[in-house]
């Protein structure tokens, strides 16, 4: 059963962890997955996204353009795109 | 022009794209609940009055920074007509050691603590003590009465003096968060965040022209005229009903009920109209104060209104700023590097909108190298709240300035230079995601037909400046309920707070979707238990969100009464048509009024919906300035202002206008008169509407708004968000006039007179105001 | 300490008032409170926004600068006192046309203020309307569509050649 | 606002006895009133002096010039033919107060015991030559405008002393005055600086026979440069002559930084106000033939 890979964009800051890549092409079917593939090859970089199994306070998840509401729970296509960003709501 | 220019075909001929024909969306009606306001019956969270209703007035702290050692409020508690009096020992307690404190636990301290100070006053003006009495004489006496003994603490009010290392430490359990990662010492930088791609040291490198400036902007306030109020009732049963002025009843429920430590199930919050917040009136300030004080006083009701110098001093102002940018482009015109600082100071608890501008500053263009570094600093001011595309105007007047430099050093026309460097359909945006359908070229080239661009400006120490925005907008989560009635006509109860005109602008989606009268429809806001979970109104989203939720709600009514006229008229419910608002099947026919008659004798019609719409399109804008400067005053008069702004759809155009010259408004008062002045102690000088001068009718021209829609893919009436990003270049447009009027750049916010004289050498150089 | 309290006698629009008020209660406080005017509103509290206005004795002020005690003996107008039983003033009707109103919380003032200036002077310029509501803050407008409301409303009055209203005589 | 006894007294003889004690007046109270509610002036007593008939009196009379009263609102001055004619620079100031609102109800007499160095009204009577007419238990006196003012917020008043009237001397032909302020916003603000300026040509119009020059937000009180006007007595109104004057000005500001600007801006203002206020003023002055309207049309 060959899983679905996608491309997750590694934040600036997290970028030395991860070898000084921008972007890391992985496997899996939702954005948990991904982040539980990135923590194999770059121990740390979950506990940097993540905190008590959630995203962290700030940031959201989006992926394909699309902000979603499920965070780590939202499904990812092949080829998706994952970015990270931080939450912005505005005034 | 250079051979090697980046591929970048430009739609030039500037024809909407073929338009649906709508009958009330994008018309002008009059809104249904402008009667009142025009005639002074509207009812706002200032003129509240109720039975036994009892008064509050807060004690506020004279000093910027200084240790609470004890409060004394026995005297008083003796004073006759008082009711009732509190401080932070009244609010549920924090478990866990002060200064190690978890994200979690902190995010609820710095909630508790703004309401009243918890050991420590962090900025003139913090709340101490709250005190509420059968008149407002009384409270006010009793106030004075109230006796706190301060350790006064050195303050640091300047964002890059609160960075360093030997700045006095506002907040024991704050470290510096890198994502996710803290620092090992309590300092003031709450967090820092970095946006990078590609080399932009290389890029510099080959770079034909490299501007690199700093600038620093003040503190400024929203400026809503209606100052914070809320009324509170804690009933004997233990359910407590708030009336207060706020642009989101269920965010202010769900931060009372965490405050308070409560279910939000027991709080009810009833909207009043509200007299402007443009983003000030999301975060509870008086709303906490008033339930505590009613509790305390016997299950009284309790009214609380901010003075203006309350609002001034201990709202939620947005942040004054450090930023420095650096743009590389190559000889054809063509951005190929950027580099941007921005360290804003959140005052007194983390939560600047520094994102929010990193975010937006070079997002209008397409840029393959940059770095972007976004600093969140504590200093001793009030924390900062959000103002209309929180943090965008001062962050875009420094990018805007230096890009107008690069253009000035290439020979290039502002336009030519931005339409070559434009983010389009299919770009990468600065924040990585592939950029969608957008209007940024159209408003550059609605700009550059312009008259106003078209007609050559003349005359000494005039000048034209020109600039362009991003904003993100946002979705969020919107409810609304809609009922038919017999008659045909339709109740709309609506979640999203109306701070401008939307329950107008939302009734009229319902009509057009129903093919009825927009009479026909009554909009109405619901209190936070009539009507479903609905965010803030802000981030510009109340037509997109609200609008889209308003649609499927007509849609589901329709599907409804299709399905019961398919039962009375004996026929498959998928056989009624509805169109132009005519049911038909067949040889059957009906109008929406007649078919609401025959389908609610048989079961009333209700239909509920809620949406969080997931893709948001970003907002951009170009605007263009004409001013004149008087050499030997400094002062700056506005001789022309037009304003372009890709909104997708308009739904009741003059709601839009009125958006785009409201923000192109408070954009003037940031770039020429306005800006928090403390003095050294960190007392806040200026805390009244005459010196914190706001523009009057006779300082701004007419503004002309030219509303292009380029309708938006992702929603079914292509709407867009509209309501922030018109203040976003407006300070950036000024000062690239004044340049051109004068020759010199502005690096400071506001640009006011003393400045401009020393920026033509008179006078000694001033240092960036404290505030 | 309750200090004592004065008799005021007032016309407020149109209908002959008494009220009990402390020497110190502004005329403002008194509007909104003991006579429920809460149509004049207080935003800034010291003559700096407008959103108090009222016509006193035909002259454009701010209630807010002036103690209740002071307005013994005087003929008072408010918004609530605008228009009138057969409907909407003009002001009040291009208001609503031209949406020049967005939060509203100036309009009451920004309504008297304008009434003040058009009885005084029926036919004022862009300019002489701005300077005339310069006293007028608003936030959400940017004062563009309420200028161009007043314009249109003194056109409307003076085609439909309005009853005499008592001259206004601000300078 | 700190709760007060109000009383609304109907002549001098009536006021002078009450002003003894803790008590303020009451004119237009634009002032008053945000003073008192900010805690930044107390008083047990508020005596309304508006319906006093000599202070709300405004007539000219040719031979002793305007008899303004103290409690005048600026609004009635703005509409008066006379001062719009003869009197410029004081119109100049009474247009400019607050906004429409304020000058509804805000008072000439008021904004001089005001006593703000950035009054707009003064500098206007010092450069009309206005005289202060006042009562007290020790009966009347009179003294020069530019005497009246003692510092910020203080004047010359003794215990139980009421401001009655204000008179501005008739002008002869070919007088011209004028005030000017500076303020970042076109409307509604205190002046970071202000100048007046007053000239008096010969009857040919050509050579000033004497002129006066007052600034205000320059210093303490508001400033008669007396060392201006006199370089100017004598002189063609060349464009040298006014240089000259205006830098005379200049050197006589003693500003401070605050919040609504700082000293350098001041300075410099106190020269180009001056300046302009003396150019409008010859202007003034060469067209008034006191037969034509003068100043505001």
């Amino acid at each position: 059963m060959i899983e679905r890979m996608a491309v997750v964009w590694i934040p600036a800051q997290l970028r030395e962890m991860a070898g000084g890549k921008e972007q890391v092409e992985v496997p899996g079917d939702t954005v948990w997955q991904l982040v539980g593939q990135l923590e194999a090859r770059y121990p740390g970089l979950e506990r940097r996204l993540c905190e008590n199994g959630q995203l962290r306070a700030g940031l959201t998840v989006c992926v394909d353009g699309c902000f979603s509401s499920l965070g780590l729970r939202q499904r990812v296509a092949e080829n998706s795109e994952v970015h990270f960003l931080p939450a912005i709501s505005g005034g | 022009m250079a051979e090697e220019t980046r591929a970048n075909e430009i739609s030039t001929e500037l024809g909407p794209a073929q338009e649906p024909a709508f009958k009330i969306i994008g018309t002008r009606p009059v809104r249904p609940d402008g009667l009142d306001k025009v005639t002074g019956r509207a009812v706002y969270g200032i003129d509240m009055r109720l039975p036994g209703l009892l008064y509050g007035k807060v004690l506020r702290s004279p000093h910027a920074h200084a240790r609470i050692r004890s409060i004394d409020t026995c005297r008083a508690r003796a004073l006759p007509g008082v009711k009732a009096v509190v401080t932070a020992a009244d609010l549920p307690t924090i478990a866990g050691d002060p200064a190690h404190l978890d994200d979690a636990s902190f995010a609820l301290y710095c909630q508790r603590a703004n309401i009243l100070a918890i050991d420590k006053v962090l900025y003139h003006g913090h709340a101490v003590a709250a005190v509420a009495a059968t008149s407002l004489q009384v409270a006010e006496e009793a106030v004075r009465l109230i006796e706190v003994d301060y350790e006064v603490l050195p303050p640091v009010l300047d964002v890059v003096q609160a960075m360093r290392e030997e700045a006095p430490v506002l907040l024991p359990s704050l470290r510096t968060d890198e994502l996710g990662q803290k620092s090992e010492r309590p300092n003031n930088i709450a967090s820092h965040v970095r946006m990078q791609r590609g080399d932009p040291q290389q890029a510099f490198r080959e770079a034909a022209v490299v501007v690199d400036r700093e600038f620093r902007t003040s503190t400024v306030h929203q400026g809503y005229l209606e100052p914070q109020t809320a009324t509170g009732l804690w009933n004997s049963d233990g359910q407590i009903t708030i009336w207060t002025s706020t642009q989101g009843i269920h965010n202010q429920r769900q931060q009372i009920a965490g405050i308070l430590a409560m279910p939000a199930t027991r709080i009810k919050m009833v909207p009043m109209e509200v007299g402007g917040a443009f983003g000030g009136k999301i975060r509870v300030y008086l709303e906490p104060l008033a339930a505590l004080l009613s509790r305390q006083s016997g299950y009284r009701p309790v009214k609380l209104v901010m003075t203006y110098a309350e609002v001034l001093q201990a709202t939620g102002p947005t942040s004054g700023s450090y930023i420095r940018v650096k743009i590389g482009a190559n000889a054809a015109g063509c951005i190929t590097a950027a580099e941007a600082t921005l360290a804003y100071d959140a005052g007194a608890l983390p939560g600047s909108p520094v994102l929010d501008g990193a975010g937006i500053l070079l997002s209008p263009y397409k840029i393959e190298n940059f770095q972007i570094d976004a600093y969140d600093v504590v200093v001793n001011k009030p924390q900062t709240g959000a103002y209309r595309a929180p943090g965008s105007a001062n962050a875009n007047f420094a990018a805007e300035s230096v890009i107008d430099e690069v253009c000035e050093k290439l020979g290039m026309d502002p336009i030519e230079f931005r339409l070559r460097n434009a983010v389009q359909q299919g770009d990468r945006r600065i924040d990585g995601t592939v950029c969608g359908r957008v209007g940024l070229v159209e408003t550059l080239l609605a700009i550059r037909e312009h008259p106003h661009y078209q007609t050559p400006l003349t005359g000494k120490y005039r000048g034209r400046g020109v600039a362009s925005a991003f904003w993100f907008n946002w979705g969020g989560r919107s409810s609304v309920t809609a009922a038919v009635n017999p008659d045909g006509g339709v109740s709309l109860v609506i979640g999203a707070a109306d701070l401008s005109g939307s329950r107008v602008a939302l009734a009229m989606v319902l009509a057009e979707t129903l093919g009825i009268h927009l009479q026909a429809v009554k909009p109405v806001l619901g209190d936070s238990d009539a009507v479903g979970y609905c965010d803030q109104t802000s981030g510009s989203r109340t037509a997109f969100s609200s609008g889209l939720a308003v649609y499927e709600v007509g849609q589901k009514l329709i599907q409804e009464m299709a399905a019961r006229l398919g039962e009375y008229w004996g026929v498959p419910p998928a056989e009624v048509v509805f169109q132009d608002g005519i049911f038909a099947a067949g040889a059957e026919r009906m109008t929406f009024a007649q078919a609401a008659a025959q389908v609610t004798g048989q079961c009333p019609i209700v239909a509920a919906i809620s949406v969080h719409p997931q893709v948001v399109s970003p907002a951009f804008a170009t605007h263009v300035a004409d001013v004149e400067v008087d050499p030997e005053t400094g002062k700056v008069t506005i001789l022309r202002y037009t304003a372009a702004q890709d909104v997708g759809r308009a739904l009741h155009r003059s709601n839009v206008e009125g958006q785009m010259q409201g923000g192109v408004a408070q954009g003037v008062g940031w770039a020429l008169y306005e800006g928090y002045v403390y003095s050294a102690e960190g007392r806040l000088l200026n805390c009244n509407l005459l010196d914190y001068r706001m523009p009057t009718a006779l300082d701004l021209p007419m503004i002309d708004a030219v509303v292009v829609e380029v309708p938006n893919p992702d929603h079914p009436l292509g709407v867009r968000g509209a309501g922030e990003i018109p203040i976003v270049p407006v300070p950036a447009a000024i000062a690239n006039a004044i340049h051109d009027a004068l020759g010199s750049r502005l690096g400071m916010l506001p640009m006011s007179p003393a400045r401009i004289l020393e920026a033509i050498g008179v006078g000694q150089p001033t240092q960036p105001e404290v505030g | 300490m309750c200090d004592e309290t004065i008799l005021v006698h007032a016309q407020i629009n149109g209908e002959e008032v008494a009220f009990a008020c402390r020497p110190a209660q502004t005329l403002l406080d008194v509007l909104r409170g003991e006579l429920g005017l809460t149509g004049v509103k207080e935003a800034c509290g010291n003559g700096n926004c407008g959103a108090c206005n009222v016509i006193m004795n035909g002259v454009l002020v701010n209630s807010c600068l002036v103690l209740g005690a002071e307005a013994e003996g005087c003929t008072i107008t408010t918004i609530e006192g605008i228009g009138g039983p057969e409907g909407l003033h003009p002001l009040q009707q291009k208001f609503l046309e031209h949406a020049a109103l967005q939060c509203g919380i100036c309009t009451p003032g920004v309504l008297v203020a304008a009434k003040a200036l058009l009885d005084y002077n029926p036919h004022p310029s862009e300019q002489q309307v701005r300077r005339w509501l310069a006293g007028n803050l608003c936030r959400c407008t940017g004062y563009d569509k309420i200028v161009r409301a007043v314009l249109d409303a003194a056109d409307t009055i003076a085609l439909s050649v309005a009853p005499v209203a008592e001259v206004s005589s601000n300078g | 606002m700190q709760s007060f006894r109000y009383v609304r007294v109907r002549s001098i003889g009536e006021a002078v006895p009450l002003l003894a004690e803790q008590a303020c007046v009451l004119s237009g109270g634009t002032d008053l009133l945000v003073q008192l509610r900010e805690g930044r002036r107390h008083a047990t007593l508020v005596v309304d002096v508006k319906f006093i008939p000599e202070l709300t009196e405004l007539y000219y009379d040719p031979a002793t010039g305007l008899h303004l009263g103290a409690a005048v609102p600026c609004y009635r001055i703005n509409n008066d033919p006379e001062v719009a004619h003869l009197y410029p620079g004081l119109l100049d100031a009474t247009t400019l107060v607050g906004g429409i609102q304020i000058q509804g109800r805000a008072t000439v007499g008021g904004n001089l015991c005001n006593a703000s160095p950035a009054a707009d009204s003064i500098p206007a009577l010092i450069v009309h030559g206005a005289t202060c007419e006042i009562a007290g238990p020790a009966g009347r006196r009179r003294l020069p405008v530019e005497a009246f003012c003692a510092g910020p917020g203080q004047t010359v008043l003794g215990k139980g002393e009421l401001l009655i009237e204000l008179r501005l001397p008739p002008p002869a032909a070919h007088f011209g005055a004028a005030y000017l302020r500076f303020t970042p916003r076109s409307d509604m603000d205190i002046a970071v600086a202000g100048a007046a300026a007053a000239v008096q040509l010969d009857q040919a119009g050509t050579i000033i026979r004497s002129a006066r020059v007052a600034l205000g937000a320059v210093a303490p009180v508001p400033l008669l440069v007396s060392e201006a006007g006199a370089a100017l007595a004598g002189q063609l109104p060349s464009a040298e002559a006014i240089e000259a004057a205006a830098r005379l000005a200049e050197a006589a500001a003693r500003p401070i930084d605050d919040v609504r600007g700082t000293a350098a801006q001041r300075k410099h203002l106190a020269l180009v106000l001056t300046r302009r206020a003396l150019q409008a003023a010859i202007a003034r002055a060469q067209v008034n033939t006191l037969g034509r309207a003068n100043g505001h049309v």
